[in-house]
């Protein structure tokens, strides 16, 4: 047995001094060659499990009872030195939040190569050789330029697919897999998972994949342990956990999956999230937001919009975006969906004013061209639900003061109630009120997102720009809070940008949709049309390569 | 050990001067350490103890003209001989301002109106007016070579120190190199630098008695605790001027000596006398206190000088009764100044001014030894005359500025040259006559008919004996009126390593000359 | 989210002394600030003699050492320096002045600073170009010419000192705000604070400072102590407090003198007690500067 | 980038004229340069005579448009005091002081970083608690006071290495240096311990502070995860994101150091520049200040633009345009 965990609980230390137990009792078994999927619900412990195999586990987290074996050495009581022979080497790690995760004032190709020279033999240009293969593996084009690059260079999946790339640089036994293609569009997904697959297969390695896309599940795994609140609630073959869940938490998770093949009016939700008072105070406040406006008018135009990032040394530029232009109307859900690095992120940033597009460029809200408007004006019109959640979040403030900080400085909540509505808000996103003290760093991805999430709710905005809000949270969650969204849009005429890479959640969510290549948009049109009847190959290529999550084969 | 490796070589002489000197220049720079270093490749006519040196002997032919027979057989470094034509060169090179600025003995050379060269070993020097304290000032004229300057054939002076010979003065630049440092004295220089440090080679040519070291080395440690730490470290084998503080250190450790020696400077506090009143000094009746003697005779009796001599010095300065060190040659006899706060409190009274008055005292900061502690001192004193004080201290620069400024109606000051017992009363208290030399730094608006009167006279005696007695009269009026009041004589003082002997000057020069091993 | 467990009952400490738990070093560092500022208010209530009226001072009672009987019969406790200055009084009485200049010239030279850094950063351009040309100004003024000039314009006294090392202090705040300022101001959160309609004020000081000050405090104390110090050396040359007031710094370096000789009360008392006191602050500052740093929160 | 630089560059033209102005205004109103140089006995005229050669009698305003134009023509001027050219005067005292400055930079990243990291990285260790300690106690113990008891200690007591003054040289590039021969190193090792003391307590504090935010960022966990070395995870990883604090400091200390270091340069006797500053200013040597001021400012420009350029290499997020 390559890797055995064995009863392991964790409890993470929180600053009030209370403890937090975050993983109770958890077993699980691996070969080499295999691969074990973990789902479950986001903030279960999930990523706990993946870091206390590398012993990262953070100051304040304690290992209370349990074994890990690996190759049959206990290793939970490791010192740093002896994780230090494993790291890498025996255990590939790819890390959960791909953008932060790579060190911001180095090189692409610096953490690439530092960790081949480390765990290979090859130095100098066969080391930067190799690192263009493992990019070309993982799908990067142009590799050898994006070696050069700097992380904040690079768009959410490249940095996810360099993450990929170093994490199985020195083709460890065991790779730990924490959600390895989040950001990444259907075609790449499928070749780094294709590239998993074989390397399982050939190389012999065992995986250990933690995920909350059951089709990547059905297609990759092995076995797969069902976690909820730090337990697990089942574990089996692949097989039998879908087609025949034994739990009802499992149960309602399979329900959840959004299918691509249908468009409903909500998603299927089983309650996932507890209602309490507070959490309708929240929603209640949600909805006498914004005075509804009549659906359908042209809200945000966009024409001719360009980005030209200068290129390094004067070098000639990097053109992300080329001449897109698109109108949203008011009330509809407008996505976009495309190849990562298409310059789905750089249309939101230049909307938002973050970055300055090439001149000629107009980007009109309400029919005015934005950056005429006031700052604090226009915070109440357009929000932001940013790719990477955890930078985007003040590491100094805890989560509730990050979440109401802006509405109450903008005098939309007064402030002996700013406390209790961040609160509420949390609950919205199924948070816990208690979260409302903690500290940034200390919230698992998918808890990350759901801050991001309803601090630009609380601002109850006309338009949102979500880029991939939901794409660190499992179904279940998703569901929820995908439903409040539409709901709000429904009610009070709230318009939504909605970029994803799950096509699936973009033909529930969306009216309309582009689709993004290489910063040009090669085909837009509703959602239905589009997802149906792709007429640009690049769709179709794009839906061909969808991982499914046959309902069908479960019932079968 | 270390301290056996450093005096391994005992030919070389290591010394620490307090302040670094200025340049081997020695005509601009009229500070001691400057004077010190020079000392050693220079010499003047007239010995600092007022013994002949390059001159043998000197008379006055007339009232107006004195005559010095030269030192035959004494060669400059250089190898040149030294005869009368390099006196009118150097008194030419000494009354010639570079840019403008005089040298040491410029001013107070003045009267001179000529020099002449009677015979290779005699020259005359003549003055506008009876000059008597020429001497005193030839003291300072650190004779050149003319040959070393290039100068051929006779030597005309003149008052501006042109002379027709302007371009030949050599620059600083060519002291602090060396090459035109050729002096007759018992060093050369081996090597002299901007920061002051210079080393030493023995004259083996020095027509007097040749010292002991081979090569001195001069390092400058401005800093107290520095120079006594060099010394204990064996850096050094003499360092000057260390705190009185830091004799008890060298006194319990056999392996370090001292030498002192009563110094020439008096220490005292200036009082504006103006009865219109003086800067910073307010009663509250507006009336000027300082104007009434007795008020002058309280602030002197309510200061207790031994206390301060024995205290902050721990003896080594002595309590002053005059304005100039009585110890010194030619000096007058005077009674001791009392100390008695209660009559001290009477007088004060008496002049009216029970509920005391306000003065500000001014201290320069980096000047005196211990000149802190001791105003700190006065100030307890006055203060418990009833007189409230509030201390000024300041760098030296701020002070003087003010001072000059007349900003200053309380200072202390202290003044010591080796020009006799008069130099401090005609400079800081006589009336300004810019033509006799006198009261060039009066500011204490002190006119007394008697005490002018003998300054005057004094300032053109020409009889030693009578000139004494005039300086006697001068002294004892002012002790009397205290235009200022006379705190202590500094003391110069040396600590060095045991085996060495060590008798200095009460200009507290630093000289290599001076220094035995026993 | 899973559950979570009480480990220590409901706190009821008061919240300012949250951060002190568990923290022994911390607590002392406190307990000596309180100590030493509580002894530099009562000075004259608790010292035996007023070391500032000259009139209670002899030179007879000078140098004196610990535990000595002076002239009038009461004992010093700690000895005497030169002029008859009963030691303890004067470091309390000390300690008051260079509290008072250390504190308010860091101060004044850290707002100013910080405020000014933080405006260099978010308005960059030509405002963040005459901020720093400022900066290198100051930096490059030497302090002893500005503390003569303030001397010579202003007179003597305790604020021409504050002002002339405030001036100092302020640069380097600025300066260093500003570049870490620089990087902070790249990161996303500032996008999100700017998308949220916050005013610049806002994003200054509840985004950007709180990320940026770390170094800032860091040199803190540094900078407590440095003023003291600073202030001593100027007394010293005579720039800056009155030597009849001798302040904590300038009794040090007074002692200096004294300290080969083996009176070495002179200068360590005072020493001493400059240490014990940027030693409370120290460790005081660093514990409040773990306790805001939100990956250390955790005792763990 | 050129562009910047040129930019800055033009800046520092405008305040070098304010520097120069503020020293000249500063000079004279505390001092007067006649009555400093003048002697005790100087009379009326000796005091006019005096002002007239140097141009002290001008009104403020011409005499400082005379030292422009003179500059202008590379004549910084001559000293008050010692009738030499300013410019001689504190080039020929600049390497003293630039090698023991060197050294106790040297001395004081190569201490302070990695003790500051140790600290950062090992926070409960009784090693780290005796370095917070000792860096605490290190920089509250007055500059004059340390260099006593180093001198005390190593000189005196031990008797290992001198207590003043600066060793023999050798020529470097036509500097005359003691950095490179073994006795004048001895000579500077105390002067150089005695700035460094100061630099190592600040550099082990900013490092340590550093340390412990960085090390918990998703970054830092994931090159941990990568099984680097740990040299490398420290050294390259830590390190680049931890330095523009400390980069800050250097520069501004090492202007300070070169500018400023009066107290060690005065207690151990060390002939270098910051003593001359000081000397001068005391002295009313307004010609030395001013040059010297002018020097100063311009390295402080440099030093900071040097700085600032440095920032950008260290954090690619920084741009200068
Ligand atoms: N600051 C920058 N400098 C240079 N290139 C940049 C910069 N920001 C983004 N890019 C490049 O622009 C392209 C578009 O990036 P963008 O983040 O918009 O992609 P995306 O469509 O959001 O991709 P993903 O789905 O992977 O997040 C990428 O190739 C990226 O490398
Ligand atoms: N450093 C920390 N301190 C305190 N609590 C933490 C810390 N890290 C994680 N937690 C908490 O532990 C729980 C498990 O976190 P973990 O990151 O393992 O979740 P996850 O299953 O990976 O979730 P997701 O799918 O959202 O990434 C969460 O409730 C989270 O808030
Ligand atoms: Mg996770
Ligand atoms: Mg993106």
């Amino acid at each position: 047995m390559l890797l055995t965990i064995d009863r392991l609980s964790i409890a993470y230390e929180l600053a009030d001094g209370r403890e937090l137990e975050a993983i109770k009792d958890f077993s699980l078994t691996l070969e080499r060659g295999r691969i074990a999927g973990i789902v479950g619900q986001s903030g279960a412990g999930k990523s706990t499990i993946g870091k206390a195999v590398l012993g990262l586990l953070g100051e304040n987290a304690r290992i209370s009872g349990g074994r890990i074996l690996l190759e049959g050495e206990d290793i939970a009581g490791f010192s740093e030195r002896q994780f230090g022979a494993i790291r890498g080497k025996r255990v590939g790690y790819i890390y959960q939040n791909p953008m932060t995760a790579l060190n911001p004032v180095l090189s692409i190709g610096e953490q690439l190569i530092e960790t081949i020279e480390t765990h290979t033999d090859k130095r100098g240009t066969a080391a930067r050789s190799y690192a263009v293969e493992l990019l070309t593996g993982a799908e990067v084009s142009h590799p050898e330029e994006r070696l050069t690059k700097y992380p904040h260079q690079l768009s959410g999946g490249l940095c996810q697919r360099i993450v990929f790339a170093i994490a199985i640089a020195a083709q460890p036994d065991l790779i730990i897999a924490d959600e390895p293609t989040t950001a990444l569009d259907v075609t790449v997904q499928k070749a780094v998972l294709g590239t998993l697959k074989r390397l399982a297969a050939q190389e012999n390695i065992a995986i250990v994949l933690i995920t909350h896309d059951m089709g990547v599940v059905s297609q990759m795994c092995d076995e797969v342990y069902v976690l909820l609140r730090g337990q697990l609630v089942e574990r089996g073959p692949t097989m039998q956990i879908i087609t025949a869940p034994q739990e009802r938490y499992t149960q309602e998770l399979m329900a959840a999956i959004p299918s691509v093949e249908q468009r409903r009016a909500r998603f299927d939700v089983l309650d996932a999230f507890e209602e309490t008072p507070g959490r309708q105070r929240g929603i209640d406040y949600l909805r006498a937001g914004t005075v509804a406006l009549a659906h359908g008018d042209t809200m945000l135009a966009i024409s001719n919009l360009s980005k030209t990032f200068t290129g390094e040394k004067g070098g000639a530029g990097f053109k992300a975006l080329d001449s897109v232009g698109f109108a949203v109307r008011r009330g509809e859900t407008f996505g976009i969906v495309g190849e990562s690095g298409s310059g789905k992120s750089t249309i939101g940033r230049a909307i938002l004013g973050l970055v300055h597009p090439d001149p000629g460029a107009i980007i009109a809200l309400d029919g005015h061209p934005i950056g005429q408007e006031n700052r604090q004006a226009l915070s109440r019109k357009l929000q932001c639900i940013f790719q990477d959640p955890y930078a985007s979040l003040n590491p100094r403030m805890d989560a509730g003061t990050n979440i109401t900080y802006g509405i109450r400085a903008a005098g939309l909540v007064p402030r002996k109630h700013a406390q209790r509505l961040a609160e509420d808000l949390l609950e919205v996103v199924g948070l816990p009120r208690a979260a409302a003290t903690k500290m940034p760093h200390a919230f698992s991805g998918g808890e990350r997102q759901r801050i991001g999430i309803a601090r630009a709710l609380a601002y109850r905005p006309g338009l949102i720009f979500c880029d991939e809000p939901t794409s660190a949270l499992d179904v279940t969650v998703q569901a929820e809070i995908l439903n409040l969204m539409k709901e709000l849009q429904d009610s009070l005429g709230l318009t939504l940008v909605f970029v994803s890479h799950d096509l699936a959640v973009v033909r529930q969510m969306c009216d309309s949709v582009i689709v993004m290549r290489a910063g040009r948009i090669v085909e837009e049109g509703p959602a239905e049309q589009v997802l149906t009847e792709p007429a640009d190959p690049y769709t179709r290529q794009l839906l061909s390569a969808m991982p499914r999550f046959l309902r069908s084969a479960a019932a079968s | 050990s270390a301290f056996a490796a450093g005096t391994a070589n005992a030919e070389t002489l290591r010394m620490a001067y307090g302040t670094a000197p200025v340049s081997a220049d020695p005509y601009p720079y009229s500070d001691t350490q400057t004077g010190s270093l020079s000392e050693h490749v220079f010499e003047m006519l007239v010995g600092l103890d007022d013994t002949p040196l390059l001159a043998t002997g000197w008379a006055w032919e007339s009232d107006n003209a004195i005559v010095f027979n030269l030192r035959e057989g004494v060669n400059f470094s250089s190898g040149a001989p030294f005869t009368a034509r390099d006196v009118v060169y150097s008194m030419c090179r000494m009354m010639y301002r570079v840019d403008g600025r005089a040298n040491v003995v410029t001013s107070a050379l003045g009267p001179v109106t000529d020099v002449v060269a009677i015979d290779d070993h005699t020259v005359r020097f003549e003055t506008t007016a009876p000059y008597p304290i020429i001497t005193q000032k030839l003291k300072f004229l650190k004779i050149l070579s003319a040959e070393a300057a290039g100068i051929a054939g006779d030597i005309t002076f003149d008052r501006d120190g042109d002379c027709g010979i302007v371009d030949s003065y050599p620059s600083q630049a060519d002291f602090d190199t060396g090459s035109a440092a050729i002096g007759t004295g018992p060093y050369i220089y081996e090597s002299f630098q901007a920061t002051g440090d210079a080393n030493l080679l023995r004259n083996d040519n020095y027509w007097g008695e040749l010292p002991e070291w081979d090569r001195v080395e001069i390092r400058s440690v401005p800093n107290n605790g520095a120079r006594i730490a060099g010394l204990l470290a064996g850096d050094y084998d003499v360092v000057e001027r260390p705190s009185a503080e830091d004799l008890q250190v060298i006194e319990r450790d056999p392996n370090f000596a001292y030498s002192t020696v009563p110094g020439l400077q008096t220490i005292f506090i200036v009082l504006d006398t103006n009865a219109d009143g003086a800067a910073g000094v307010t009663a509250a009746d507006g009336s000027a206190p300082l104007a009434d003697v007795r008020v002058r005779q309280a602030l002197s009796m309510a200061i207790d000088r031994q206390a301060i001599t024995e205290r902050l010095f721990a003896g080594n300065a002595t309590v002053a009764n005059q304005f100039a060190p009585s110890y010194m040659p030619g000096a007058p006899k005077m009674p001791d100044l009392a100390t008695d706060l209660d009559a001290a409190k009477a007088l004060l009274a008496e002049a009216g001014y029970a509920d005391g008055f306000e003065l500000e005292l001014n201290v320069p900061a980096d000047r005196y030894t211990n000149g802190q502690l001791v105003a700190q001192a006065i100030t307890q004193y006055w203060t418990r005359l009833g007189v409230k004080v509030i201390l000024r201290t300041e760098p030296w620069s701020v002070f003087q500025t003010r001072r000059t400024e007349g900003q200053m109606g309380v200072f202390m000051y202290g003044w010591g040259h080796p020009q006799g017992a008069a130099q401090l009363i005609s400079g800081a208290f006589a009336q300004r006559n810019d033509d006799l030399g006198l009261g060039a730094a009066n500011y204490s608006s002190y006119d007394n008919p008697v005490f002018e009167d003998a300054m005057q006279a004094w300032a053109v005696e020409v009889d030693p004996a009578r000139s004494n007695e005039l300086v006697a009269q001068a002294m004892a009026q002012a002790v009397a009126d205290l235009p200022g009041i006379p705190l202590y004589y500094n003391h110069e003082l040396w600590a060095h390593r045991a085996g060495l002997q060590l008798v200095g000057g009460a200009e507290g020069r630093t000289v290599a000359m001076m220094v035995k091993s026993n | 989210m899973s559950a979570i467990k009480r480990l220590s009952g409901p706190s009821r400490i008061d919240p300012f002394l949250v951060p002190f738990r568990h923290y022994p070093a911390a607590i002392a560092g406190l307990v000596g600030i309180c100590v030493f500022t509580l002894a530099a208010i009562l000075a004259p209530l608790i010292a035996p003699q007023n070391p500032f009226d000259q009139g209670q001072l002899d030179i007879m009672n000078g140098l004196l050492p610990p535990m000595s009987e002076m002239m009038d019969g009461s004992v010093s406790l700690l000895g005497t320096d030169a002029v008859g200055r009963d030691i303890l009084s004067a470091v309390l009485y000390g300690m008051r002045t260079s509290l008072l200049v250390a504190i308010v010239a860091v101060s004044i030279g850290m707002v100013v600073g910080v405020v000014l850094g933080l405006v260099a950063v978010m308005r960059g351009g030509w405002v963040d170009a005459v901020i720093m040309r400022a900066v290198d100004l100051t930096v490059s003024f030497p302090g002893v010419l500005l503390a003569l000039m303030l001397l010579a314009v202003f007179g003597s006294g305790v604020d021409k000192v504050i002002l002339a090392l405030a001036i100092g202090i302020w640069a380097q705040n600025a300066r260093m705000v500003r570049a870490v300022g620089l990087s902070e101001m790249k990161k996303d959160y500032i996008a999100a604070a700017r998308i949220g309609g916050l005013g610049d004020l806002r994003i200054m000081f509840h985004f950007l400072l709180p990320n940026a000050i770390s170094p800032v405090l860091v040199l803190m104390p540094m900078a407590i102590s440095g003023a003291i110090v600073a202030e001593a050396t100027l007394s010293f040359l005579g720039v800056g407090v009155p030597i009849t007031e001798p302040s904590l710094g300038l009794l040090i370096s007074n002692g200096n003198d004294y300290l080969l000789s083996g009176r070495w009360w002179i200068s360590v008392v005072p020493g001493l007690v400059l240490v014990l006191m940027v030693l409370s602050i120290n460790v005081v500052a660093d514990r409040l500067r773990d306790h805001a740093n939100p990956y250390l929160q955790a005792r763990g | 980038m050129i562009n910047f630089v040129l930019r800055r560059l033009g800046q520092s033209a405008i305040l070098l004229v304010i520097m120069s102005l503020l020293v000249f205004v500063g000079m004279y109103v505390v001092s007067d340069p006649v009555a400093v140089m003048a002697g005790e006995d100087a009379t009326a005229a000796d005091r006019a005579a005096l002002a007239a050669a140097y141009g002290l009698d001008q009104p403020l305003p011409v005499q400082y448009l005379t030292f422009l134009a003179n500059i202008v023509q590379g004549d910084f001027g001559t000293s008050f005091v010692y009738g030499r050219p300013v410019l001689d005067l504190i080039f020929e005292r600049l390497p003293a002081t630039l090698e023991v400055v060197f050294l106790a930079m040297v001395l004081g990243l190569a201490f302070g970083i990695p003790m500051g990291i140790f600290s950062g990285l090992n926070r409960r260790k009784p090693a780290t608690r005796l370095i917070s300690m000792i860096t605490t106690i290190g920089y509250s113990i007055p500059n004059f006071w340390q260099a006593l008891l180093f001198i005390l200690v190593f000189a005196v007591w031990l008797r290992v290495l001198p207590a003043t003054g600066r060793g023999p040289t050798t020529d470097f590039l036509g500097l005359q240096l003691s950095l490179f021969n073994a006795e004048g190193l001895r000579y500077m090792l105390l002067p150089a311990a005695n700035l460094a003391v100061a630099l190592i307590c600040m550099q082990t504090r900013l490092a340590r502070s550093g340390t412990q935010e960085v090390m918990y960022q998703d970054y830092m966990m994931f090159a941990r995860a990568k099984g680097i070395a740990p040299r490398r995870l420290i050294g390259r990883h830590l390190l680049r994101n931890i330095l523009i604090p400390i980069v800050t400091i250097t520069a501004l200390e090492l202007g300070t150091l070169i500018a400023f270091s009066t107290v060690t340069e005065t207690v151990f006797s060390w002939p270098g520049i910051g003593k001359l500053l000081l000397d001068s200013i005391y002295r009313s040597d307004r010609p030395v200040v001013v040059a010297y001021m002018i020097l100063i400012t311009l390295m402080f420009v440099l030093i900071n633009l040097a700085a600032d350029i440095i920032y950008a290499v260290l954090d690619p997020r920084i741009r200068y345009s």
